[in-house]
């Protein structure tokens, strides 16, 4: 038997005292085989150990929510037996190493995690964050993560009808990709992971093993090739074609009652999924790693456990059913293997070459995880009006802000995605939320991702209040309901207390606002040690919201459809310029306090707001976030094409705060005259805070009192031509 | 008009093309795999957009020599109508049932966008319901989508009338020689287009400029 | 026997891939270079011993699937 | 000069168009063969007449654009 050195330990990432605890929990010393398959479940992505503690504060509960965390991706209830399945996931790290392959993956990991639970996927998003557009490697980066998930989401065939993008510098060091998978079941037909009973096949479906993805470190021991003696790299290529055969069979295989559960191979492949599926059915697993389809000769138990090779799915079938899997998996031409059963012991047995190379229970791996509560520091929160320059031009202003690279248009971005493959998106990337239709129904669902991660920066609990109520309102700008979130929270290192405390306080942030707004979480990420050179990003707890609409003919977008409609804003503006676009852009400052956000007012103006666009009385509409107002109007004017003219509506508020504060819990929405009149009145019953600022004119410009006015066409150029041109710089890999 | 439609591995605009038959003809296409060597009785074969085989190697190379190929040949050879969209197009000039073929779009990257073209031809089953001149729009969604061909080939494809859609002026995606968008072969019973006609039926994705090459394809096919 | 196909575009068709890394590498200063064209070479592992056979079972492959001569030209390369 | 540069996966790096051309070539009939990879082929027109300075430069081109070294490996053949 091998003795374990400090130094594996070491490479295993595990502390002294974790090592001693698995010493406890193995009664002996483990094998070089099971020390890796404790590294990779006792890992912060796999345990979730230093968030699990404060994880348990969001609220996962609601009458129309059928899974919450802890499977593969959450289901809701969306009515006439529909069941929607989602989940976000981050891919940051391979994504900063080899930019086109690690978005790629990331995308195909998601998609597998919604797809083994029985949804054919139906829409894609992304939330991406990048360094600075002069850090020398961004747009190496850029380029390389948008071709990455467009070239494994357009081969799958699903759209991708959304996302969201900053640059800051912050992520020079460590980029974030963050993907999100929407799909749809039936509600009767839901698979998940528990492996119940004993003797069951356990089976092996999809592409070969290799030696992809094995941590570098671990691996001193065999890792150089003889021929070459170049360094095995650990980069996980995608290969969207099985991928997507696998997608088919396995809802083939779904369509019959073979399974009894099912799991997709993502991080830490084998060991992870066998562990997990017993764990759930209360079963042991036991693995003949000789009948695993491998792609490379003389691989070792430890390099099957731990490769992350993509495209792979176990699953334990009910007994005898094994044929007429095979039979499928076989007409779409993937690799089946049977490589186990499912025992009564409780314990995960591996063998190889007819020894045991592992033999443990299976609590160690999952309930006798560790769980630390970190100790944390809430630092004050960033507070203050900041000092601008009255006097600067608004529409220079206005036209600047909405060519800097957080605020342009993104359409050299989605033009790289097929948004419109599977024949029901019925609203497309530009708008607040992306809607696809439910095929073969009225009905539709809503995504969108949202957070601001300077607001968070400033103070993580507003921020990541901010981020639901973003998600939220945007949600409810098309005229959905929305009904649940899925979260990943990108943080950098979490044993430093600062940074343990802006997850503490994020957490609190996303509890209070999912329980105020009824928006559930129903599954989640954690990405964590985000950190370079111990400078960690800004925390970025990204959120992933799907709503449902009734009846997808009765939709708002942002674009004026009409001449001499009046613009309506709603919701009270105090022009809070701290942390805003403005201020960023235009003075060249990130301080100030971040902008409060009151649940309360976010849900009754949400609510009013749905409620018109669902009565059919209102087709125009869009939140208000980045940027404020003025950009607001402006994006709303590009998107139709019909100019506006608007002015501070009679406020003591200066203009400049007026037009670009980034108060939160507004809308405005462009109504013919006499619809606007009854709505006032309704908003005054209602006692929301509202003002009628201006109308849409046959001008093909952008008007505001007192400050002139600028074309549309001008605005365009500066809207459109950021990316494009920043884009087209050569630039090395 | 009885009709079906082919699928390819990770063909993936399979059901797109199925929806839009089945709405505008009210007959559910036959699915057609591509292992097999015999096609039902029908009249219209649609080769559909995707990425079969992934793309690999060459868009639509793999696909050209499956099974199913040998019989939509035979079916074309016999006057039968086919109608290959975007992959569909590829694979069609891989069997050289067209000629031909399709490169990397110019810039490289895939585009996605609705675009305008002009339909030049209505002398043909599959636009007679269109005005000669004509402008539509019809989303574009593919990588590869660049029209190649010697000037020999264009020369006569623009001489027998057989360019049926071209991108209108400034708006070629991707670089298609003379804005060629979709032609048709000697006998005018095999058409192929790069743009997504399927996906342009329904006012609620974004028109319904598709559905005069289905409604076409049904006056003459029924 | 291990063999190796280049599939190259023929002259006079047009190669944006090329094209487009020519300007790139421009860009990036690299004032030299003129022309690029990019291909694909394709290794094979073949079960076969015979030098000859080899070969025109390659040039088959080449011919039904490998190249497409609309546009493209091959080589093959037989190695040990 | 010209130079002709192979750009090709690294050992061990799962290669799916290759993958998928093999199991074509066994579809078509062809049983001999075994495992295939597929690379890319660069040829390149060069101002240089010093081979050692023109081997320099391309070997700098390859690693900072035309090899994705995290993945990719590259040869570098000079011609005439
Ligand atoms: N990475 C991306 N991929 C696709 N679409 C994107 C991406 N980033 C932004 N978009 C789209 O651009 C539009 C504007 O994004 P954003 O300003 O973040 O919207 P909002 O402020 O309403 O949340 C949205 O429709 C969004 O989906
Ligand atoms: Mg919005």
């Amino acid at each position: 038997m091998p003795t374990i050195t400090q130094q594996q330990i070491k490479e295993h990432g595990l502390s002294g005292d974790e090592y001693k605890r698995i010493l406890e929990l193995m009664g002996r010393e483990p094998s070089l085989v099971e020390l890796g398959i404790f590294s990779v479940m006792w890992s912060e992505h796999c345990s979730y150990k230093s968030t699990r503690f404060h994880l348990r504060r969001l609220p996962t509960k609601a009458p129309w929510v059928i899974q919450g965390p802890g499977e593969n991706a959450g289901v809701i209830d969306i009515g006439d037996g529909d069941a929607c399945i989602f989940k976000m996931e981050s891919h940051n790290h391979p994504s900063f190493i080899e930019p086109y392959q690690g978005a790629a993956t990331g995308v195909g990991g998601i998609m597998r995690n919604v797809f083994t639970m029985g949804a054919r996927p139906i829409a894609m998003m992304n939330a991406l964050r990048f360094g600075e557009p002069d850090h020398p490697k961004t747009r190496h980066l850029v380029e390389g993560v948008v071709r990455g998930i467009g070239g494994y989401g357009n081969c799958m065939g699903v759209p991708t009808v959304g996302g969201e993008v900053n640059f800051h510098r912050s992520y020079n060091g460590n980029i974030l990709v963050n993907a999100m998978c929407v799909g749809l079941a039936r509600t009767d037909k839901i698979f998940k992971s528990a492996a119940e009973g004993a003797g069951n096949p356990v089976v092996y479906i999809g592409s070969k093993t290799g030696r992809d993805g094995i941590h570098g470190a671990t691996m001193a021991s065999a890792e150089f090739d003889d021929a070459s003696e170049e360094k095995r790299p650990t980069v996980q290529v995608g290969d969207p074609f099985t991928e997507k055969l696998l997608l088919e069979a396995c809802l083939e295989l779904m369509a019959t009652d073979a399974i009894i559960a099912i799991q997709d191979m993502g991080a830490a492949g084998l060991t992870s999924s066998s562990a997990e599926m017993g764990d759930k059915g209360g079963s042991g697993i036991e693995l003949d790693l000789d009948h695993v389809p491998q792609r490379e000769t003389n691989m070792t138990a430890y390099e099957m456990m731990l490769s992350e090779s993509q495209e792979r799915m176990l699953a334990v079938l009910k007994p005898g059913r094994e044929k007429e899997a095979e039979a499928i998996f076989r007409k779409w031409e993937l690799d089946f293997a049977v490589i186990g059963h499912t025992t009564d012991t409780n314990r995960l047995v591996v063998r190889h070459k007819g020894e045991t190379v592992a033999d443990m229970p299976i609590t160690a791996l999952s309930d006798a995880a560790p769980v630390y509560e970190r100790p944390y520091d809430r630092r004050a929160a960033s507070v203050g009006v900041p000092q601008y320059d009255a006097k600067k031009p608004l529409l220079d202003s206005l036209a600047r802000i909405l060519g800097s690279p957080d605020m342009c248009s993104r359409r050299w971005i989605w033009e790289q995605y097929d948004y419109t493959v599977m024949a029901d998106t019925v609203q497309r990337p530009g708008g607040d939320a992306a809607v696809v239709r439910v095929h073969n129904a009225k009905k539709g669902l809503a995504i969108t991702t949202d957070v601001t991660p300077r607001y968070c920066k400033a103070d993580p609990f507003e921020g990541a209040k901010q981020a639901v109520a973003e998600a939220y309102r945007n949600i409810s700008a098309v005229g959905a309901l929305p009904l649940a979130v899925t979260d990943n929270l990108n943080f950098g290192n979490p044993q430093k207390p600062e940074i343990m405390g802006e997850i503490v306080g994020a957490v609190d942030g996303i509890a209070e606002a999912c329980r105020a707004l009824d928006f559930p979480v129903i599954g989640g990420n954690c990405s964590l040690y985000n950190e370079t050179n111990g400078e960690g990003i800004d925390p970025t707890p990204a959120i992933g919201g799907v709503g449902l609409m009734a009846d997808v003919n009765r939709m708002a977008t942002v674009a004026f459809k009409r001449e001499d409609d009046v613009l309506m804003l709603i919701g009270d503006t105090r022009g809070r310029l701290g942390q805003s676009i403005y201020l960023r852009e235009i003075e060249g400052r990130e301080e100030g306090a971040a902008p409060p956000v009151d649940l309360a007012a976010e849900k009754k103006h949400g609510s009013f707001v749905r409620k018109l666009i669902e009565d059919g009385r209102v087709d125009t509409c869009h939140d208000l976030s980045d940027g404020g107002l003025l950009v607001a109007l402006a994006e709303m004017a590009l998107a139709g094409g019909i100019g506006a003219e608007a002015g501070v509506a009679g406020t003591t508020v200066d203009a400049i705060a007026f037009f670009f504060g980034e108060d939160q819990a507004r809308y405005v929405i462009a109504t013919p005259l006499d619809e606007a009149n009854r709505i006032e009145q309704e908003l005054r019953d209602a006692g929301i805070v509202h003002a009628i600022i201006g109308k849409t004119h046959a001008a093909k410009t952008l008007r505001i009192e007192g400050e002139g006015e600028v074309a549309l066409s001008e605005l365009r150029k500066a809207h459109e031509g950021w990316f494009p041109a920043y884009m087209a710089v050569a630039h090395e890999n | 008009m009885k009709s079906a439609v082919v699928v390819f591995p990770a063909s993936n605009c399979d059901r797109d093309a199925a929806v839009a038959l089945q709405s505008l003809t009210g007959k559910k296409p036959h699915m057609v795999w591509h292992q097999e060597s015999h096609l039902p009785e029908v009249d219209l074969v649609v080769l559909p957009g995707g990425f079969s085989y992934g793309d690999y190697l060459r868009c639509g190379a793999m696909a050209s020599q499956s099974a199913v190929m040998r019989a939509v040949k035979a079916h074309a050879d016999k006057g039968g109508a086919v109608l290959g969209i975007c992959n569909g197009f590829q694979v069609l000039t891989e069997t050289h049932m067209l000629p031909g073929a399709l490169m990397r779009n110019a810039d490289l990257k895939f585009v996605c966008r609705p675009v305008a073209l002009e339909i030049e031809e209505t002398q043909s089953l599959f636009t007679r319901k269109y005005e000669k001149g004509q402008r539509v729009h019809f989303p574009v969604a593919h990588g590869e989508g660049n029209y190649f061909a010697d000037e020999e080939t264009l020369d006569r494809l623009e001489g027998e009338n057989r360019v049926v859609f071209r991108y209108a002026d400034g708006d070629n995606p991707n670089g298609s020689a003379r804005n060629i968008a979709g032609i048709l072969n000697e006998r005018r019973n095999v058409m192929a287009l790069m743009p997504h006609p399927e996906r342009v039926v329904d006012p609620l994705l974004g028109g319904t400029d598709g559905v005069g090459l289905f409604q076409s394809l049904i006056e003459t096919l029924s | 026997m291990k063999a190796r196909v280049f599939v190259t575009l023929k002259n006079g068709v047009l190669d944006p891939q090329g094209k487009a890394i020519g300007h790139a590498l421009n860009g990036l200063g690299f004032g030299a270079v003129g022309e690029v064209r990019q291909g694909k070479v394709i290794d094979i592992d073949l079960a076969e011993s015979d030098a000859a056979k080899a070969k025109a079972s390659l040039k088959d492959m080449c011919e039904k699937l490998l190249a497409n001569t609309v546009i493209e030209k091959y080589e093959i390369e037989l190695k040990a």
